[in-house]
């Protein structure tokens, strides 16, 4: 399906990328997966040509969590396991901005897991992408919630006694109104999601599988690659038990979106219930103070 | 033109006690009472006590009325009526009965009355039965035995008889007129019991006063205003007694003015949300109390880190831990002024009364927004809670805080480099916020440089955490934050904070009368503390107090932490609960120096 | 099925419940569920015959976590939504006590959600009773993460703009070995649940619909009643998908048996790993010192 | 039998800068020469350093070697070998080069050496070239280049040259006889490296001693031994630097005794983990850092409150916030001391080295059992990283803290009545466990009475304050909480805490030298203060000082919020990362004392 597209056009598109870049330089590993998923959304931005600064990326702490130092949109590498309520607090007060936060698996899954199904209940109107690599890569390697059972790491010496956590079962579970896995090995496809993701109305989650080949070993792009599968073109992104379905395949990993189903973002359903209030002259502070007259 | 009102003769501030079990009705019998006195140009101050059952549990209601404002908690009660002597074992410790004071009961409950019930003097005391039940029952209303004993209470008062059905008229007019009405008689077979009552000996006579408009409302109620008016956008919280009607408030009046409510899961993510708002350039508050505020202690943290504006409201109660979360203490303040890891300066100012729970909340917006940094608003359960007579202009210009400011944004350029946390003469540097072209910038919870990258630079660690501390100098530079109250001469000063300042400034007005001339000092800012304004003024003193309610005397330590020594220094506290009284701080007094 | 047994037997169970009744009088309100939760269990408790002193009761707070406080075990009433991790201590440490986790709606799902799927992804062997009123009982009425939306409450004065929280999806999703609907009104069939969830070797979850009728008034008893329907008996409880459609279910309550799949226990994993340490001579004093002679 | 060894002359402490960028292997240089080092019979103490790459990134190796044990951080370094230049920019503010020290580099990283290098005598230096990777490419080991390294610097230093060979057997042999012998020839062509160069004019002469056997490891690997000995039974915790090799060595040796290790979703996951093991009668432990801390908060109070014993090891870095998480601070202690709603009084402990790391880990679960309440071991990056050679007996009988205890259990009868928190003499009220018969009590974080039960009493509120504050007198009676070092006549006192003893000791001792006698009090028992003791040492000196690494003078504050005074005090503080050296504390006495 893919054309390649004439020069210039390319040239075009790559000077739009470059204007995404801060000055940072990433300290990521060599190999890291999480440079891939910068650079794939720099092609989302750069193709949705979203001004740097109506753009706000909003992490927690952990090796992944470092992206947005590295965009030169507004950013902020927040406190582990809290991008989902800072990006909350920011999307519901500024409806207007492009809010997009970031994870890896141990920050949205283990201390921040708390939140995510909140998140999608109010479908808040924001993409949230979680770098799953498996294991706690800024900690230096110990497990995460979706580290396989029985894998030896630093604090599993004698093998996890623990299953895995599946991500994308859970943010159907939760009612995420848009659910997509993308591998940080193809950055064209990525950034494909990360378009649909972005421009989605409501809360829009992708797991990413992003390998730390510091701790889980390039391997872990080989097992990745071996597993996935792209998700079948005739599966309804509607059903939501044929979704629930596909994200416990015990064999593959469906790459690409698995439920897509648009229901009110918490901006439509505030905006009517704050019509409603202002017909009813609430929010007045002279009117509110009569109140309190004996 | 209102009536003037007398009172019986003696003290000057009457303290009526009403106590039911679920159902009776004595919290609505004391709100009619409040806003009758209210009516009539009297003050008034309310304070609700219930048992730990959601419905159905004993209540208990205190009303302390005066010609003056009032400021300490109640102490000895005049007249008690009890409706149900089977719920009122929590309430008999904390019920003082003055010498010579009535108790009232319904004749049907007269069976189970305490044998030994006795006042201050240890007087038996027994209760004289009323026929209230019965007469509710004759006027075909059973559930109107609250508005009897409005009447009788308003009839012993002599409160003018046209107050009451006003107020009644008003809340229950919706009910239909019929309902109203027999509301109505209620009230007034109410007054005839009282008209058949032989006058009790030792009541006050309250001086006739000039009828004014008033206001009746709560230190959260107040708490709301505030935000309000200064303009607060955004608030995002969790449930928790007792801050929850603050929560309520902003549910209700938020959204009217295009803000917004978010009931958030935890007081975490309400904190992080609050962060997100202030990141996005909007005035945001949540409200908590202590199991909250500990849960927050982390991001509180980062926000002194990133330099982001935000108020958090948090009414103290008994502590620790679950402690007593219907009750009172000013333990809380520890935590406020310490809790985060690492050195993080935040603001923490206190409310003393209800008024000024009002000031304090407009004060923290503006302290937040002018300094980029969280500010802790430390009320608590009593001043929560309790309702009080305002005068109507209590919060308009003049009488009130009432500056609000906005956000000082940067005079930033598309394609010149933009210093967030630029090391200027100036410790606040101004903070771009997103749609700003040009103001984009990176930041984290990370020791980071002038544009928020993060650094391992030690120097830039030590410049930063001066930057933050500056911004503390600033704030004492421009605020007393403090309040000296009591005779010029005094001897004896007392300090002390929040909502013990009342209870302070009775006993200190008692001490001055009985020829120990006593000043007050409240502190209203308790970080950064004026620490140097506060040892000038402890210098001239022969005597000092320190008063407060914590078991371990936080307040002292906190004041000693900061550098003031104060060996010498009477310490008055204890564990909490039931708010210091009046008599405790000056039965302290009286005993250090005779 | 049921046959009314003799009177002694009748009098004997009634005995052996008292057993298990402590001496403080519960202060919920007049005609709350939680009286009938508390009355199951005790059946339940006495039905398996479990010594009091075996058995530790762990909640959070809420009207239904003053539970343990009305129960002659041991108890504990932890800290908001704190229960799991408390418990998973306990029973971990203590592999031979009965322990039963418990918690109101808010405490489970809000405040505590984040605790939810790691005890079932450990399966920690204890039971979980969630006595859900859509409603915060003890702070008087704010809305929970199973209000509907649209409600009016405390919180949501022009109506509640989140969709409700699915908590049987969620234990689904989370992995959860044993999942189940109970209902306070019928203190017969909740106590036949707790039983089983007890018994369960691994976490068991019960889902127990318990009216506020403070706060969601006596009609909630209704509405319970009128969409409740026992789970068909052809269910195959081992299906996830099919447990999944059941707990979506947009108009009926399934009362039963949702879910049942038997996977190890974490106190069975961790014994294979403690005897492999062990088989290592981990653990000892000595060896561990001698490793850190230069 | 080992060799003696002589090393230079002048200075007693020769210390060693070896960096580069990742895969250069300084760090495994620096390890190899250590274990040489402690061989040898010296001591040494080794402190690395990491840039914010996982991998690839740079590091670098501090070696302070002197024949007596060592106490304060490295100051000035007289032997630096830099393996990159280009990396080399985050170390540049931290090296300090003693007068005539000598840097060498890569004969093939020379073009990148920075123009302008200086000793601390402002000489300028000029980096000697070697042909490490040259030597190792001929060996065609090209990734040998450490051990070459290590060669170079064993012969500068004239380790006897028998000592690394085995050391390098021992390491890699596992990977076959032939890689080790590589290594063995590469570790002696840099020996011939050494022996061409001129002798370095500065360095200390190692007086000859009797090589004993010696341990070398790091605070976090004494605190786990501590804990093993102290019988741990159960570890909750999740993981954060600088603490988690705790947590991964309670992964690697709880399992082997019966025991468990959980890795929990949070922190606060992680404390109430532990208070449920601890309710069924468990010794449990948790380890964390700063943010971790910040997020127990909440627990904490609950584990006073139900009187739960458990152990948290806070292992401090520079805060606030997410600071800076590879670097040390002593910024936790207001955290550690005050983080809780409500007065909730713990216990807090802290070690003043590697060695005590141990101790403090042991007297933590003996006071968490003995007086049931949640004990804090403050820690730091400095104390938990860093590696010290130690006596191989250092942790027997009669060196270290060994007291072990089982918890107290009450004497309960099936039918007899049995009050979990009965207010008797003792304070400490003995506590049933699950499957006690007669034993089954019920709490709660509310207030309860000796039962357990709920309550509003205040009487009772106040009661069980005085019940958990009781048991710190007890323990302040116990044990002294502190340790006083130095000359009997001294005239100065230098108060200080933890990983800032060290070079208070050493501070005082060369202040002592100059004729300026200075004692060192060490306070280990940081709540409950042992106050009292404290206050009459203080008032025994002419000059007292408070030195402590945090920006703000928490400790300084803290022991006055106690209650002394200490008004005269120099405070010798500054922001956190790098720790407070000698000369820095020395120079802050010499200025204020001249
Ligand atoms: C409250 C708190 N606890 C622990 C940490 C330490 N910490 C930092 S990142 C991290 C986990 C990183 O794993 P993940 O979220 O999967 O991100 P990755 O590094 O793998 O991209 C942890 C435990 C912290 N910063 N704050
Ligand atoms: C940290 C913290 N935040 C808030 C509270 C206040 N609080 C007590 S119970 C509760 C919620 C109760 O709702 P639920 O869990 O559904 O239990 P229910 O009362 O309905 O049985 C809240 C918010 C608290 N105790 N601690
Ligand atoms: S440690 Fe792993 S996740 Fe972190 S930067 Fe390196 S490769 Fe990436
Ligand atoms: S408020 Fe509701 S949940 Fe609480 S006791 Fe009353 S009926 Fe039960
Ligand atoms: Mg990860
Ligand atoms: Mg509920």
């Amino acid at each position: 399906m893919d054309v390649t597209p004439p020069a210039e056009v390319v040239e075009r598109r790559i000077n739009a990328r470059q204007a995404y870049r801060s000055d940072l330089k990433p300290v990521w590993c060599p190999g890291c997966g999480d440079y891939s998923v910068l650079t794939a959304l720099f092609a989302a931005l750069a193709e949705l040509q979203i001004p740097p600064h109506q753009i706000a990326l909003i992490s927690g702490i952990g090796c992944s969590s470092r992206l947005p130092g590295y965009a030169a949109t507004y950013g902020l590498n927040t406190i582990h396991g809290r991008p989902i309520p800072v990006a909350t607090g920011l999307k519901s007060a500024r409806p207007d901005l492009t809010v997009i936060a970031m994870a890896g698996d141990g920050d949205a899954l283990s201390i921040g897991g708390g939140h995510f199904p909140h998140a999608a209940r109010r479908n808040i109107g924001m993409a949230y992408f979680v770098m799953d690599n498996n294991v706690y890569g800024l900690t230096k390697g110990q497990t995460s919630p979706t580290t396989p059972t029985g894998e030896q790491t630093a604090t599993s010496l004698y093998g996890w006694p623990e299953d895995p956590a599946n991500p994308l079962g859970l943010a159907l579970a939760y009612g995420v109104s848009f659910v997509a896995q993308g591998v940080a090995g193809d950055v064209k496809g990525l950034a494909r999601l990360m378009v649909e993701a972005i421009q989605w109305p409501g809360f829009a989650f992708i797991e990413i599988l992003s390998p730390c080949v510091t701790w889980r070993g390039k391997e872990q792009y080989d097992v990745i690659r071996d597993r996935a599968r792209p998700i079948p073109p005739e599966h309804d992104v509607t059903d939501l038990a044929a979704a629930f379905r596909y994200a416990h395949d015990p064999e593959h990993l469906y790459v690409g979106v698995h439920y897509r189903q648009r229901k009110p973002t918490f901006q439509e359903r505030v905006t009517a219930l704050q019509q409603k209030a202002a017909a009813k002259g609430a929010g007045n502070f002279d009117r509110y103070l009569a109140k309190f007259r004996a | 033109m209102k009536q003037a009102v007398t009172i019986g003769q003696g003290a000057s501030c009457p303290c009526v006690f009403l106590m039911g079990s679920g159902g009776d009705g004595v919290v609505t019998a004391g709100d009619l009472l409040a806003r009758a006195v209210a009516n009539a140009g009297l003050h008034c101050q309310m304070v609700k006590s219930f048992g730990p059952q959601i419905r159905g549990g004993e209540s208990g209601v205190w009303l302390q009325i005066s010609p003056q404002p009032i400021q300490g908690p109640a102490e000895q009660v005049q007249i008690a009526v009890v409706l149900s002597w089977r719920s009122f074992g929590p309430f008999a410790r904390q019920l003082s009965l003055a010498p010579g004071a009535l108790v009232f009961q319904d004749e049907q409950d007269a069976a189970l009355a305490p044998p030994d019930l006795r006042d201050a003097g240890g007087q038996p005391v027994t209760p004289r039965s009323l026929p209230l039940q019965k007469l509710a029952d004759e006027l075909e209303a059973p559930r109107s035995r609250n508005i009897l004993l409005v009447g009788f209470i308003a009839g012993l008062l002599q409160l003018p008889a046209a107050l009451i059905p006003e107020v009644l008229q008003r809340k229950f007019g919706k009910r239909g007129a019929e309902v109203a009405a027999t509301l109505i008689k209620a009230f007034h077979r109410g007054r005839e019991l009282a008209d058949a009552q032989a006058r009790p000996a030792g009541l006050p006579a309250l001086a006739p006063v000039e009828a004014e408009a008033r206001l009746l409302l709560s230190g959260n109620d107040a708490a709301s205003l505030g935000a309000l008016h200064a303009g607060v956008e955004f608030f995002a919280g969790y449930p928790i007694t007792p801050a929850s009607e603050i929560m309520t408030a902003m549910a209700e009046h938020l959204p009217g003015r295009g803000g917004m409510m978010i009931q958030a899961e935890d007081e975490i993510s309400a904190i992080c949300m609050l962060l997100g708002a202030s990141f996005g350039g909007k005035k945001a508050l949540t409200s908590t109390s202590g199991p909250g505020l500990s849960l927050m202690v982390e991001a509180l943290g980062f926000a002194t880190q990133i330099e982001l504006p935000c108020v958090i409201i948090d009414v103290q109660r008994g502590g620790p831990s679950t402690g007593m979360p219907t009750k009172t203490e000013q333990s809380d303040l520890q935590l406020a002024v310490y809790g985060a890891h690492g050195d993080a300066p935040r603001v923490v100012i206190a409310p003393e009364n209800v008024r000024t729970c009002f000031d304090a909340t407009v004060k923290a917006f503006y302290l937040a927004e002018k300094y980029q940094t969280p500010v802790i608003v430390l009320s608590d359960q009593q001043l929560g809670h309790r309702e009080e007579t305002l005068p109507a202009t209590a919060f308009d210009e003049g009488h009130a805080f009432r500056t609000v400011i906005a956000r000082r944004l940067p005079d930033v350029k598309p394609g010149e480099p933009y210093k967030r946390f630029a090391l200027g003469d100036d410790p606040v540097s101004p903070m771009a916020i997103p749609g700003m072209e040009g103001g984009t910038y990176r930041t984290s919870g990370i020791i980071h440089d002038e544009a928020g990258n993060p650094t391992v630079s030690t120097d830039l660690h030590r410049r930063m955490s001066e930057k933050l501390q500056r911004k503390m100098t600033l704030i004492l530079a421009e605020m007393p934050g403090y309040r000296l109250e009591g005779p010029a001469h005094a001897d004896t000063l007392l300090l002390t904070w929040g909502s013990t300042a009342g209870a302070a400034c009775d006993a200190a007005a008692r001490r001055t009368a009985e020829g120990r001339p006593t000043a007050v000092l409240i502190v209203e800012l308790l970080y950064p503390l004026p620490t140097e304004a506060l040892r000038e003024h402890v210098a001239r003193y022969r005597h000092v107090a320190v008063a407060e309610l914590t078991f371990s005397g936080q307040f002292l330590r906190w004041l000693r932490a900061n550098g003031l020594a104060l060996e010498q220094a009477l310490a008055i506290h204890r564990g909490g609960g039931d708010p210091l009284t009046t008599s405790e701080i000056l039965q302290r007094m009286r005993e250090a120096w005779t």
